[in-house]
C-alpha cells in the first residue's frame, strides 16, 4: 500500500508539496516536543520524596521565541497553501467544459461534444478539463483522490473546478459529502485516455469501450451494467430494500401501481422504468430515479433484464 | 498560600445528606456537578458503545452488520451524543461546577438555583433526545441543509434537543462569567487565578455568545421543515451554504468549547505532580482568552470546498493559522514546566502527558487542514476524522479522564487502586493510537468520511483501526471499573494527597457543605512549588 | 479593579430625564417614517439604521442606565455587538465574493 | 478591594453581600441580553444578506405590510418601555404603589401590541400570505414572531413582579427584580427599533 494515490493530475504534484512540507515541519516539530517531553519525564522523575525544585515562572526570551517562530512558520505555510489553491481555483483559458450533475446518488456527466455518461468520466490526457458542477436534491462532493481535488455540488448554484489529467489510466471518483443512504454507493471512475483512444471514445456510439464488453453473455453484461451504471446504489441484489425495489425476484412480479392499477414486471414494463422510470410508480416507493434514456442502450437494457432473470 | 482553613475532623461533607430529592433539588456546585458528571459518563458511554458497534460494521468492506441506514443513524446518533451531550457540556459543566467556587474561594457559584435549573434544562434536553430516537434521524451530526430540511427521518425532535440544550450551555456559561467576576475570596486577584478558571471563564465567554447562533440556525431549520420557510432551500431562494456558515459559526467556538477546559486541567495537573510553578502563567491565561476570541474567526474553515468564495476562504485560512500560535505557545509551556521539576507519574499526570503527546499531533495535523490547498485533498475524508478524535479524545477525553483521577480524591473522599488505573490508561493510549492513526492514512489516500462501505483498498487499514477499538474500549472498561470500584471500596482520601497548594485542596476531602469554614484570605498564587532564589519572577 | 466598587450609592436617574429620552425617541420614530417615503436611493437603509441606532443607543444608555454601569457591564454590552458584526460582515463578504470564473 | 473586606465581615456566607448580589445580578443581566442579541444576530445576518441579493422582493413584499400599524406599534412599545423606565426608578424611591401601577401600564402597552400584531398577522393570513409565501415573509414571520414570544415572556415576568411589587416585596433597598425585568423589557423594545425600519420600511 502506497502512502498516497498516485499523482495523475498537473495539480497532484502541486498538493503534494504543500503536504510534504507540512509533514515535514509536523514532524521536526512533534520529534521534538515529544523528545522533550519524554527525556524530561524520565530524567527528572521524582527519586526522592523530598526532592527540591528550582522556582522558574518563566523566561520571555525563550516565550517570545516560541511564539514567533511558529509564527513566521504559520504565515509562510499559509502563503505556500494558498498560493497553490490560487492555481486549483484558477482555470486555464483552453479547458474544456464538462458538466456534472450529481443525484442521489448518481453522476451524471455531459460532454462538450454532446456525449452523456453515466459515473464514468473520460477525460482526454493532457487537455485541462473544467467541470461544471450542479446537484439535483442534496450536497454532493466531487472528489478524485489521484488528482487532488475536490469540491462541493449545490442545488441552485453552479459550482466548478479543474484539472489537467496527466496519466492514463482509471480512477476511483467518491462523492465526499454525506447525502443519504447511498452516499457510500455513490462512486465513479474517471477514465483518462490517451488523445488516441479519446478519439476513437468520441466517435463511438454509446458509452461502452470496445469489442470486450460486446462478447459478454448477456446476464454478465447485465451484471456489469448493473455495477457501474450505478443501478446497485439503489437496488439490492439480495432483496432488501434500499431505496429501489430490490433486483432479487423482480422479473415476473406482479403488483400494484400508485394510480392503483396493477402491473407485472415483464421485458416491457422493465425497459419503461427504466426509460421512463417515474410513469409507472409502483405504490411505496419515492419518484426519485432518474431518466437512463441515452445512457443505455436497447441492447443494455435487455442485459439488465437478462440479468435479473439470474436473481431469483 | 492560603492556609486559614482548619481541616477539623468534625464537619459535615457534601457528600452526607442521602435521598434522592436531596440529589435533585440541590443547588450545592459540588452536587450539582456530580449530576453533570454521571449525566455525561452516561452518554459518553452510550456513544461510545455506538462507535464500537461502527467500527465494528467497517471491519469489512462490505455492509454486513447494518445497513447503510443504521450506520448512517449510528454516527448520527454518535456525533450528536457525544459533541453535545457529553463533550459540550463535559468538562465545563462536571468540573467547572466543582471547581470553580472551591478554586476562588466561594462559598457557591453566583446563582445556584439558576444552576440547578440549567441542569434541568439539560435533562429536558435528553428526555428530548431519548425520544427522539424513536425515529432517528440520519443527517450527521452536522445537520446540513438540504438534507436535512428533505430527509424522512425525525429531524425536528433531535434539533430541538440540543436548541434546549443550548440553554443549558448559555445559563451555565453566564453564571461561571458573574461567579469568578464577583465571587473571587478577597486577595484572589485575576492573576492569581489558578489557570482552570482563566480556562473555564474564556469557555464561559463562548459558551454564552456562540450558543444562541446554533440556537437560531437550529430553530430555522426546524421553520424549514415545519414552516416552510425557505433561508436554506435552493428552490425557495436559499442558500444552502448559509447554514453551514451559520452552524459553524457556533461549532467552531464550540470546539474551543470543549478542549480549553482540558487545557485549563492539564495547567493544573502539571504543575502538581512536577512541584514546579507553572512556566508562563500569564501567556497560558491570556491564550486562553487569545484562542476563544479567535475561535469566532475561523469558523468557514470547515468549508474550503462547500463552495464559498475563494476570497472568503483565504482570509478564513489566515485567520485559522493564527489560532495555533495561542495553542503553541501553552504547549511550549508545559514542556517547559516540566524541566528541572521533581516529576511523578500519576495516573492523572500520566493522562496530562498523554494528552500533550495527542493533542500536539492533533494540533499539528490541524495545520494540514488551515492550509488552503492540502485541505481540499483531506477535507471531509479520514483525515479529517482522525484530525478531530486526536484533539477530541486525545486531547478533551485525556484531559476529562486526567480531571477524574486527579480531583478524585477530594470530590468523593475516596481513593482508587493506582496501577489499576495506570494499566488503563496504557491500554487507552495504546488503543487510541491504534484506532485512529491509520485513519489519517486512509485520508490521504482518500477515504471519504461517513461512508457505510468502502472500496476495498482500504480494508487493511480499517480492520487495524477497528482493532483498536477493541482495546481503546477494553481500556474505558477498565478504568470505568476502577473508578466505580474506588467509590465504594476505596480506601479514605486525605485531605492534600499530592501536596497542591491550590485552594480546592486546602479543605477536607469531601468538601464541607458550604467549602469553607471562613473564607479564605489569598495571599500568593496557587503555584508557588519550589525553592525561591532572591530575584522573585 | 473597577467591577469591585460599589462604595457609591447607584444612580437613581429622574422622571425628567425619561421623558426627554422618550420625546427625542417619539421624534426619531417620525423622522424614520417620513424618510421611508423619500428616495434616497441606497442610502434610505443608512438613514433608517442610523435613527434606529440613536434610538438604541438612547434606550440603553438611559432607559436601561449603561450609561452608569462600570466598565465590565459595558465590555459585555459591546463584545456580543462585535460578534454579530463579524457574523454579518464575514458572511455576507463570502455571499457576495463568489465568482465565478469564465474560461474559455 | 472593598468586597473582599464585606465579605469577610459576613459570617453567614449564604446571605450575600446585598451590594454583590445586586451587582451581580445586573451582570449576569446583562450577559444574557447578550446572548439574546445573538439570538436574533442569525436574523439579522440572514436579513443582510437576502435583502441584498434580493432587493426588489423585499420592496415588492414590504408594500404588503401595513406601516401605519408597525408604526403605532412602535410607539406603543416605546411608550411601554418609558413607563417601564419610571417604574424602576419610582420603586428605587421606594414608592411601591406607582410602581406597580406603571409596570401595570407596561403590560397593558405589551398586550396592546400583541393585539395590533395578531390583526397583522390575520391580515396576512386573509391575503394568504404564509411564512413560506417568500424569503421577507419568511424573515417577517420568523423576526416578529420570535420577537412576539420575547414579547410574551416579557408580559408573564412582568407579570410577577408587578403582583410581587403590590405585595410589597420590594422598596428602594431590594428592587433588583423590578431593574431586571426592566432591562429585558427594554431589549424587546430595542430588538423591535430595528425590527420596524427593517421590514416596514424598505425604501
Amino acid at each position: 500500500m502506497t502512502w498516497i494515490p498516485e499523482a495523475a493530475s498537473n495539480l497532484a504534484g502541486k498538493v503534494d508539496g504543500v503536504l510534504l512540507v507540512i509533514t515535514l515541519i509536523s514532524i521536526f516539530f512533534f520529534v521534538l516536543i515529544s523528545a522533550l517531553l519524554i527525556y524530561f519525564a524520565v530524567k527528572y522523575r521524582r527519586r526522592r520524596e523530598d526532592e527540591e525544585t528550582p522556582y522558574i515562572t518563566g523566561s520571555e526570551p525563550l516565550e517570545i521565541l516560541w511564539t514567533v517562530i511558529p509564527s513566521i512558520l504559520l504565515i509562510l505555510l499559509f502563503v505556500y497553501g494558498f498560493v497553490v489553491y490560487k492555481e486549483m481555483r484558477t482555470p486555464p483559458k483552453d479547458s474544456v467544459d464538462i458538466t456534472v450533475t450529481g443525484k442521489q446518488w448518481l453522476w451524471t456527466f455531459d460532454y462538450y461534444n454532446g456525449k452523456k455518461t453515466l459515473n464514468e468520466l473520460y477525460v482526454r490526457q493532457n487537455i485541462p478539463v473544467r467541470m461544471i458542477m450542479r446537484a439535483d436534491d442534496v450536497l454532493h462532493s466531487f472528489f478524485i483522490p489521484a488528482f487532488r481535488v475536490k469540491q462541493d455540488l449545490l442545488p441552485g448554484r453552479y459550482t466548478q473546478l479543474w484539472f489537467t489529467p496527466t496519466k492514463i489510466g482509471t480512477y476511483d471518483i467518491f462523492c465526499a459529502e454525506y447525502c443519504g443512504t447511498g452516499h457510500s454507493a455513490m462512486l465513479g471512475k474517471v477514465v483518462v485516455l490517451s488523445p488516441e483512444a479519446y478519439d476513437i471514445w468520441e466517435k463511438g456510439i454509446g458509452v461502452d469501450d470496445g469489442a470486450a464488453v460486446a462478447s459478454l453473455p448477456p446476464a454478465e453484461l447485465g451484471e456489469k451494467i448493473y455495477k457501474e451504471k450505478g443501478c446497485n446504489a439503489c437496488h439490492s441484489i439480495d432483496g432488501s430494500i434500499v431505496i429501489g425495489p430490490s433486483f432479487k425476484g423482480l422479473y415476473g412480479r406482479t403488483g400494484v401501481l400508485e394510480d392503483g392499477s396493477s402491473y407485472t414486471a415483464d421485458e416491457n414494463y422493465i425497459m419503461r422504468s427504466i426509460l421512463e422510470p417515474q410513469e409507472e410508480m409502483v405504490q411505496g416507493f419515492q419518484p426519485v430515479m432518474p431518466s437512463f434514456k441515452g445512457i443505455l442502450s436497447e441492447d443494455d437494457i435487455t442485459a439488465v433484464i437478462a440479468y435479473m432473470k439470474t436473481l431469483k | 498560600m492560603a492556609n486559614h482553613t482548619i481541616a477539623t475532623n468534625v464537619y459535615v461533607s457534601f457528600l452526607d445528606k442521602k435521598g434522592f430529592l436531596s440529589w435533585f433539588l440541590t443547588t450545592d456546585h459540588k452536587r450539582i456537578g456530580i449530576l453533570y458528571l454521571i449525566s455525561i459518563s452516561l452518554f459518553f458511554l452510550i456513544a461510545g458503545t455506538i462507535a464500537l458497534l461502527m467500527r465494528f460494521e467497517l471491519l469489512t468492506p462490505a455492509s454486513d452488520f447494518v445497513s447503510p441506514h443504521t450506520y448512517n443513524v449510528l454516527f448520527t446518533l454518535h456525533g450528536s451524543l457525544m459533541v453535545f451531550f457529553f463533550i459540550v457540556p463535559g468538562l465545563a459543566a462536571s468540573f467547572g461546577n466543582f471547581l470553580i467556587p472551591l478554586m476562588i474561594g466561594a462559598p457557591d457559584v453566583s446563582f445556584p438555583k439558576l444552576n440547578l435549573a440549567s441542569y434541568w434544562i439539560y435533562l429536558l434536553g435528553t428526555i428530548i433526545m431519548l425520544f427522539a430516537l424513536l425515529q432517528p434521524a440520519d443527517t450527521g451530526w452536522t445537520f446540513y441543509t438540504p438534507y436535512s430540511a428533505n430527509t424522512d427521518a425525525d429531524v425536528i425532535l433531535i434539533t430541538l434537543g440540543v436548541f434546549v440544550l443550548g440553554f443549558s450551555s448559555i445559563l451555565t456559561g453566564l453564571n461561571f462569567i458573574v461567579t469568578i467576576h464577583k465571587m473571587r475570596a478577597p486577595g484572589m486577584t485575576w492573576h492569581r487565578l489558578p489557570l482552570f478558571i482563566w480556562a473555564s471563564y474564556a469557555t464561559a465567554i463562548l459558551q454564552l455568545l456562540a450558543t444562541p447562533v446554533v440556537g437560531i440556525t437550529l430553530l430555522l431549520l426546524i421553520a424549514e421543515r415545519s414552516l416552510g420557510v425557505g433561508f436554506f432551500d435552493p428552490a425557495k431562494g436559499g442558500d444552502p451554504v448559509l447554514f453551514q456558515n451559520f452552524f459553524w459559526f457556533y461549532s467552531h467556538p464550540a470546539v474551543y468549547i470543549m478542549i480549553i477546559p482540558a487545557m485549563g486541567v492539564i495547567s493544573e495537573i502539571i504543575p502538581v505532580f512536577s512541584r514546579k510553578p507553572i512556566f508562563g502563567y500569564k501567556a497560558i491565561a491570556y491564550s486562553s482568552l487569545g484562542i476563544a476570541f479567535i475561535s469566532f474567526l475561523v469558523w468557514a474553515h470547515h468549508m474550503f470546498t462547500s463552495g464559498i468564495s475563494e476570497v472568503a476562504a483565504t482570509i478564513f485560512s489566515f485567520l485559522t493559522f493564527l489560532v495555533a500560535i495561542p495553542t503553541a505557545i501553552k504547549v511550549f509551556n508545559w514542556i517547559a514546566t516540566l524541566y528541572k521539576g521533581s516529576i511523578e507519574l500519576h495516573s492523572a499526570m500520566l493522562y496530562a502527558l498523554g494528552f500533550i503527546f495527542l493533542f500536539t499531533i492533533g494540533g499539528l495535523t490541524g495545520v494540514f487542514l488551515g492550509a488552503l490547498a492540502a485541505d481540499i485533498h483531506l477535507h471531509d475524508t479520514y483525515f479529517i476524522v482522525a484530525h478531530m478524535h486526536y484533539v477530541m479524545i486525545g486531547g478533551t477525553v485525556m484531559g476529562f479522564f486526567g480531571a477524574l483521577h486527579f480531583w478524585y480524591p477530594k470530590w468523593f473522599g475516596k481513593m482508587f487502586n493506582e496501577s489499576v488505573a495506570k494499566l488503563a490508561w496504557f491500554l487507552i493510549f495504546v488503543g487510541f493510537n491504534v484506532t485512529f492513526f491509520p485513519q489519517f492514512f486512509l485520508g490521504v489516500q482518500g477515504m471519504p468520511r461517513r461512508y457505510a462501505t468502502y472500496p476495498e483498498e482500504f480494508q487493511s487499514l480499517m480492520s487495524l483501526s477497528t482493532y483498536g477499538s477493541w482495546i481503546l474500549g477494553l481500556g474505558i472498561l477498565i478504568m470505568t471499573v476502577n473508578l466505580l470500584k474506588g467509590l465504594f471500596s476505596g480506601e479514605k482520601a486525605p485531605q492534600n494527597p499530592y501536596g497542591s497548594l491550590s485552594l480546592e485542596w486546602q479543605v477536607p476531602s469531601p468538601p464541607p457543605l458550604e467549602n469553607f469554614e471562613e473564607i479564605p484570605h489569598v495571599t500568593d498564587w496557587s503555584y508557588g512549588y519550589g525553592k525561591k532564589k532572591e530575584v522573585d519572577a | 479593579m473597577s467591577e469591585h466598587t460599589h462604595s457609591e450609592a447607584r444612580h437613581i436617574t429622574g422622571y425628567k430625564t425619561y421623558f426627554i429620552v422618550w420625546v427625542l425617541l417619539m421624534i426619531l420614530t417620525a423622522t424614520t417614517v417620513y424618510v421611508s417615503y423619500l428616495d434616497f436611493g441606497t442610502l434610505n437603509i443608512v438613514i433608517a439604521m442610523v435613527v434606529a441606532s440613536i434610538k438604541a443607543v438612547a434606550v440603553a444608555l438611559f432607559f436601561m442606565h449603561l450609561k452608569f454601569e462600570d466598565s465590565i457591564t459595558w465590555l459585555f454590552a459591546l463584545f456580543p455587538l462585535v460578534l454579530l458584526f463579524l457574523l454579518i460582515g464575514m458572511t455576507i463578504l463570502d455571499t457576495f465574493t463568489r465568482f465565478f470564473p469564465i474560461a474559455g | 478591594m472593598e468586597k473582599a473586606n464585606m465579605e469577610e465581615s459576613h459570617g453567614h456566607i449564604h446571605h450575600m453581600d446585598p451590594e454583590v448580589e445586586y451587582s451581580s445580578s445586573k451582570l449576569g443581566m446583562w450577559l444574557f441580553l447578550g446572548t439574546e442579541i445573538m439570538l436574533f444576530g442569525g436574523l439579522f445576518a440572514a436579513y443582510a444578506i437576502f435583502r441584498a441579493k434580493y432587493p426588489e422582493m423585499f420592496l415588492e413584499s414590504h408594500q404588503e405590510l401595513n406601516r401605519e400599524m408597525g408604526a403605532i406599534n412602535t410607539c406603543i412599545l416605546i411608550f411601554s418601555s418609558l413607563t417601564m423606565a419610571i417604574a424602576v426608578t419610582a420603586i428605587q424611591k421606594g414608592k411601591r404603589k406607582m410602581a406597580g401601577l406603571f409596570i401595570l401600564v407596561t403590560i397593558i402597552c405589551g398586550l396592546g401590541f400583541g393585539v395590533v400584531k395578531y390583526f397583522e398577522y390575520s391580515a396576512k393570513f386573509a391575503h394568504h400570505i404564509y411564512p413560506d409565501t417568500n424569503i421577507f415573509f419568511s424573515l417577517y414571520f420568523m423576526m416578529t414572531g420570535l420577537h412576539m414570544i420575547h414579547v410574551f415572556i416579557g408580559l408573564v415576568v412582568l407579570g410577577v413582579i408587578m403582583v410581587l411589587t403590590f405585595k410589597g416585596k420590594f422598596n428602594e433597598k431590594y428592587s433588583t427584580p423590578v431593574e431586571m425585568g426592566g432591562l429585558y423589557w427594554h431589549l424587546v423594545d430595542l430588538i423591535w427599533i430595528y425590527l420596524f425600519p427593517l421590514l416596514y420600511l424598505v425604501g
